[in-house]
Formats: structure tokens, C-alpha cells, sequence
């Protein structure tokens, strides 16, 4: 199949519209790959067809250092703003897991998170927490891919009126139905105070656990 | 919970399949090969599904069900399922038990005028059309549009905006309870143990880094506060141990019995 | 200032399209409220005109559940889920089943779940269903035990692109029982999803039942 610029059109315009990124050219060329050989040119086209579409409407089509984005008009700000007013946003609860499996297993990888949660982790999760300034890039293991480690901030600490981590209710008072739970906190407990000589082994012991 | 291990029943001609690969030999006379047993197992959502199954692979009128035969069959699969889950085969069993009970009922002189409420089967083929009717809306579920999969919300950038957009709030009860709920998943996946971490280890894993953010070196001892007591010098020290295997630092001694230093794993060549 | 409805236009789809969560007439009124004394049969009037704004585009107007949202058209899903690296999440059919239990039959308890789908329901299931926020408590049977009602939500409608339970596909008849015995079996190889003018009966049928 190949496309003429009108048949690109709609499919341009559902690609950024649903992309949470701005896409440049060169990236929509690429998504297009598995139906034809990507016609830059046609692309390009079609932005500006795509571009001319937005006049009397609410949206403009703008091109940004990395690419092409639909944004609302900046006529219509004011009532956007008027949007928050009306509903308090929120946080999802894959959100607020990934928030306190980093708070309790920090420095951990993403790749970590995943796996304790069973599914994977949405990018937008991470930058939303990135952004937030509840959670940052500490540093990255040192094994192939590089995986980057991702810590809580103090700021994370301030908001939840914590002086440190510690403060965070232990797992045993979390899990109160699962007497198991606690009775291992306890004996946890236990072994810090008595760890001189097994430190070793409480260690591998508790990096098993990994 | 949610994760699909595609396996469905395809209809007419019945048969499981799994993973693709169709059993078709598998349910001719109801013996089931030993190796595929939990996969057929799997793919029932229980006593009145298989028994649908059965029904419909034996072409039966549903009408004269030979009860018999069916609780022969049942018990098979019940002796089958007795190593495998016993919480299953118990729901199993009380299918089996109503099988038998309306075959011996049926067994009774009958009254001369029958109507349908006096008819054991009834029921039995009440529940059946029942819960086929949901197994179906259930199938077709699966292949209705929904979000993520077939429908992308159409969202734009937002304009510069007057008012700043407020963040939301969260307490940390809120975050609790979604930790509880991460724990309790974890709980059931056996090679995670997420709640044996000390808190204060972990924290102190975090600052190790963040401070060899800023140096490239960090003498041993420095990591280290005598203030603390031994408790905090132990946990410094497991921190280092857990950092060192997560390939995170290094320690390097130039020669023997020079200090000892750490350093980032990743630092520059 | 008053508006006209070539004015409300662009103000409606710029809010809808800045907006995460679908808007309804009445949301959508509050936000004009200062301006204007909102006029709800204008902004229907906007909306159906930004609805047929989009033939021939790559986006849709859409209304579901909670109100209106601006959507990719499902047949450029295939270019769009390309732009994600996370694959949608596969539910399985003991969740399905169980949802679409509490869908039809709402309000229900998990009892009389059981009591249909002849098996014990994985507290699993509820669990995650109510996460997924696609159901909800919604009161409790007055019967020993008080058990739980459950119900879906306007979210689980969102998700599924549907406007109201009455979309939903037909349930089909529980027919009388010698009927039943010449026609299941026909029925049963057929496999036949009746989905046509009986979705109203259904409802009819549905509310009977709550």
C-alpha cells in the first residue's frame, strides 16, 4: 500500500494526538515504515496541510525543537485553567506503588519495580515522580544496559513531614493481618542489635532476598 | 491475577487450546494424558464450564443428559484433579454430588403427570444456560474496543497557563495502602521477600551514592559516624556491602595497607 | 459577553483536548459559567457540530460514560500503539467473567457470583477489579452478614468506550425449558451473539432484577 498526503492526513494527526511526546519527522517516518517505504517529503505535507486545518479551531499544530506537537491555543488558557478548579486531580494507584516501592527499596531500578509489581512500569510514572521531585536518578548499577538507580529526595521526606526514611511505618504495622510479618521485623530488629560476628550472614541472607 | 496465560476454549467443534497449539486429541473419550492435565485444568472456570464443555463435545440433547455417564466422567476428573488442587476439586465434587443425586431421584417412580419444576434436571440446565449466557458477554468482552489497546485518548499541550496547575495531594495513609496492597501481591509471588529491608540500610545506601555524587573518592572511614553508636556504623557498613554487590561501587587500595577508598562504579576511565 | 455557538466551538475543543478526563455538558457549562450564563443546548449544539467537525480526520469525538473526550479513531490504533513500549494489560477470563457478572447483574454480592459462575471467586479478582476502579462497593444486602454489593463504575464504561450499561452486548434469553431443548443445540454449535434490538429488553429485564 502506499499513501498519498491525503490518506496520511487522519493518520498523522491520530499519531500526535495520542503521542505524549512531540514526534519529529524522522519519527513518524519510522512508524509509517512496516506499510511503505516513508516519503519525508509527503510528511512534511501533511504537517502543514494538518497546520492550515487548525485555523478558526482551538488547537494549533506547532513544531518544537523535537518535533511536532497539537497544543491548545493560548487564547484559551484561561478556561483550561478553569479545569483544575473543578476536579481535584489525582494520582493513579500504579503511581503511588511505584512512589512507595522506591521510598522502602531505594536505590532500585526500574527494572526491579516491575518486577515486584508484577507489570511494567509506565515511563510517565517516573517522570511524573521526576518532576514532582519525590523521587531521583542516585546513580546506576553497573551491569550491562547500565540501569539507572532511583531514590527518594528530601523534598519527598518534606512533603510527607518525615524527618527520615525511618520514620516511614515499618512493614510489620503495615501488614498488622500477617502476624508472620511481624514477628520477622521483630527478629530483624533482633539481629541488628546482635550483629557483630554474623554480619556476613545476615547479609547474604537479606541480598537473597533481592 | 491479570495476567492471561491465553488459554480459551474455541467453540464448535470444542476443543482446548493452548498457547496456539490446539489439543485436538485430547478430550476424545475423556482421558486426559497426564502431561496435559493442568493445562486442561486451567482452561475450565470451573465445574459448570466443564461441564458445558462436556456437554457440548458429546453432542448431547441437553434434555436427556445420561447423568450417569456425566458423573462417571466427573469422577474421573475429580480422582485426576485430588493430587493437583483440592480446593478445585471440592467445587468439582458438589457438581458431581447434585449429578448423583439427580440421577438417583430420576431413579424413583415418577409421578404420572411430570412437569418441569419436578424435574431434578431443571435446575442443573437452569444453572448451565445461566452461566453460559455470562460466559459469553465474558468472551465478547475480551474482544470489545478499550483504552490502552484499541482507544487513544486525543490529548494536546496545554497553553501557558494564568494559574499554576496545582499538583496533587496525597497522604500517606493513601501511600500505605498502596503499599500494603504491592506487599500482598508480592506475598504471592514466592521469590520476593520485599518486607526483610531495613529502612535505614536503604537510606543510607542512597546518601553513599549521593555523596560520591559529589567526590570522586570517599575515604572508607568517612562513611562512617561514631556518633551513632554501633548500630549506625553497622548499618553504614551493610549499606557499603549491599552497594558493592549491586556493582554500584567500587573499593579501591592502592597497596596494602593504604587507605581504603570508594568509589562510583560507574566513575570515568 | 454572550457567546454564539461558532464562538463556543473552538473554547469547547480546546478544554476538551487539554482535559485528561472526558467532560460532561455540565462540566463543561461550570467552566464558561463566569463569562456567560452557560447555555447547555448551545454546548450540545457546539459539540455535535465539533462531531462532525472530525469526518475525514484522524480523531473522534466521543461520549462515553463520565462525558465527552476527544479520541484517536480505532483504526489508527495499529500506528499509534507503536509509540508505546508497554503492551496493553491481558485480563483473564475468570476476571472477565466475573466483571461482566457484576456489570448485568449489579448490584450483586461476590455470593451470588459464586452461586453463578459455580466456583469460588479469587478475592484476587474483586481486588483488582476494584483497583482497576472499574467497580465499587456500593451498600450491603441487609441479610445476616451484611454482605457486600458490588456495582461498576463510569470509569469501567470509559474504559470499554461505552456510554451506558445498555451498550453492553444483549445477554441472550433464558428461553422456556422445552423451546430451550430443541433450540440449544443448535445454539450451542452456532455460538450465535445476538446483538441486536434486544439490548433494550435487556435492560428492561437488568433493572427488573435490581
Amino acid at each position: 500500500m502506499s499513501f498519498n498526503v491525503n490518506d496520511l492526513k487522519p493518520i498523522i494527526e491520530a499519531v500526535l494526538m495520542a503521542s505524549e511526546q512531540p514526534l519529529s519527522v524522522t519519527m513518524i517516518a519510522q512508524l509509517l515504515t512496516s506499510e511503505t517505504v516513508p516519503n519525508k517529503e509527503m510528511i512534511r505535507e501533511a504537517l502543514e496541510l494538518l497546520q492550515e486545518d487548525c485555523a478558526g479551531r482551538g488547537i494549533d499544530l506547532k513544531e518544537v525543537a523535537s518535533g511536532f506537537r497539537y497544543q491548545a491555543k493560548q487564547e484559551y488558557a484561561h478556561w483550561i485553567s478553569k479545569l483544575w478548579e473543578e476536579r481535584a486531580p489525582r494520582y493513579s494507584r500504579a503511581f503511588l506503588e511505584t512512589l512507595v516501592l522506591i521510598a522502602y527499596r531505594q536505590p532500585i531500578t526500574r527494572a526491579e519495580i516491575e518486577e515486584i509489581r508484577g507489570v511494567t512500569v509506565n515511563s510517565n510514572i517516573i517522570k511524573g515522580l521526576i518532576e514532582r521531585e519525590w523521587i531521583k536518578v542516585v546513580g546506576q548499577r553497573e551491569v550491562p544496559g547500565k540501569p539507572e538507580l532511583l531514590g527518594t529526595t528530601k523534598e519527598f521526606l518534606d512533603y510527607f513531614n518525615l524527618k527520615s526514611l525511618t520514620d516511614l511505618p515499618a512493614l510489620s504495622d503495615i501488614q498488622d493481618i500477617d502476624q508472620q510479618a511481624i514477628e520477622l521485623e521483630r527478629q530483624l530488629q533482633l539481629q541488628v542489635v546482635t550483629l557483630d560476628d554474623n554480619t556476613r550472614e545476615f547479609v547474604t541472607e537479606n541480598s537473597e532476598a533481592q | 491475577m491479570t495476567i492471561d496465560t491465553t488459554i480459551q476454549i474455541t467453540e464448535a467443534p470444542s476443543f482446548a487450546r493452548v498457547l496456539g497449539k490446539s489439543l485436538l486429541e485430547l478430550p476424545q473419550d475423556l482421558y486426559i494424558p497426564p502431561d496435559a492435565l493442568e493445562v486442561f485444568l486451567e482452561t475450565f472456570e470451573g465445574p459448570l464450564d466443564l461441564l458445558l464443555y462436556l456437554i457440548k463435545k458429546q453432542n448431547l440433547e441437553i434434555l436427556d443428559i445420561s447423568i450417569a455417564k456425566i458423573t462417571t466422567q466427573y469422577m474421573e476428573y475429580v480422582d485426576l484433579m485430588v493430587g493437583l488442587r483440592l480446593e478445585l476439586a471440592a467445587e468439582y465434587l458438589v457438581m458431581a454430588a447434585t449429578l448423583a443425586e439427580i440421577k438417583s431421584r430420576m431413579l424413583l417412580p415418577r409421578p404420572e403427570s411430570i412437569n418441569e419444576e419436578d424435574d431434578p434436571r431443571a435446575e442443573l440446565i437452569r444453572r448451565l444456560q445461566e452461566y453460559e449466557r455470562f460466559k459469553k458477554v465474558g468472551e465478547e468482552l475480551e474482544f470489545m474496543p478499550r483504552l490502552e489497546r484499541d482507544i487513544f485518548i486525543a490529548q494536546v499541550e496545554l497553553p501557558e497557563l494564568d494559574s499554576e496547575r496545582p499538583l496533587p495531594d496525597v497522604d500517606l495513609r493513601e501511600l500505605m495502602l498502596a503499599l500494603q496492597d504491592v506487599l500482598r501481591r508480592a506475598d504471592m509471588r514466592a521469590d520476593h521477600e520485599v518486607r526483610r529491608d531495613l529502612l535505614s540500610v536503604r537510606e543510607r545506601m542512597t546518601q553513599i551514592i549521593e555523596r560520591l555524587h559529589n567526590h570522586q573518592f570517599l575515604k572508607f572511614e568517612e562513611l562512617f559516624t561514631i556518633e551513632e553508636g554501633r548500630a549506625g556504623v553497622v548499618v553504614a557498613f551493610i549499606a557499603i556491602l549491599e552497594l558493592l554487590k549491586g556493582s554500584i561501587i567500587e573499593i579501591v587500595q592502592t597497596e596494602p595497607f593504604a587507605p581504603i577508598h570508594i568509589r562510583s562504579a560507574s566513575h570515568e576511565l
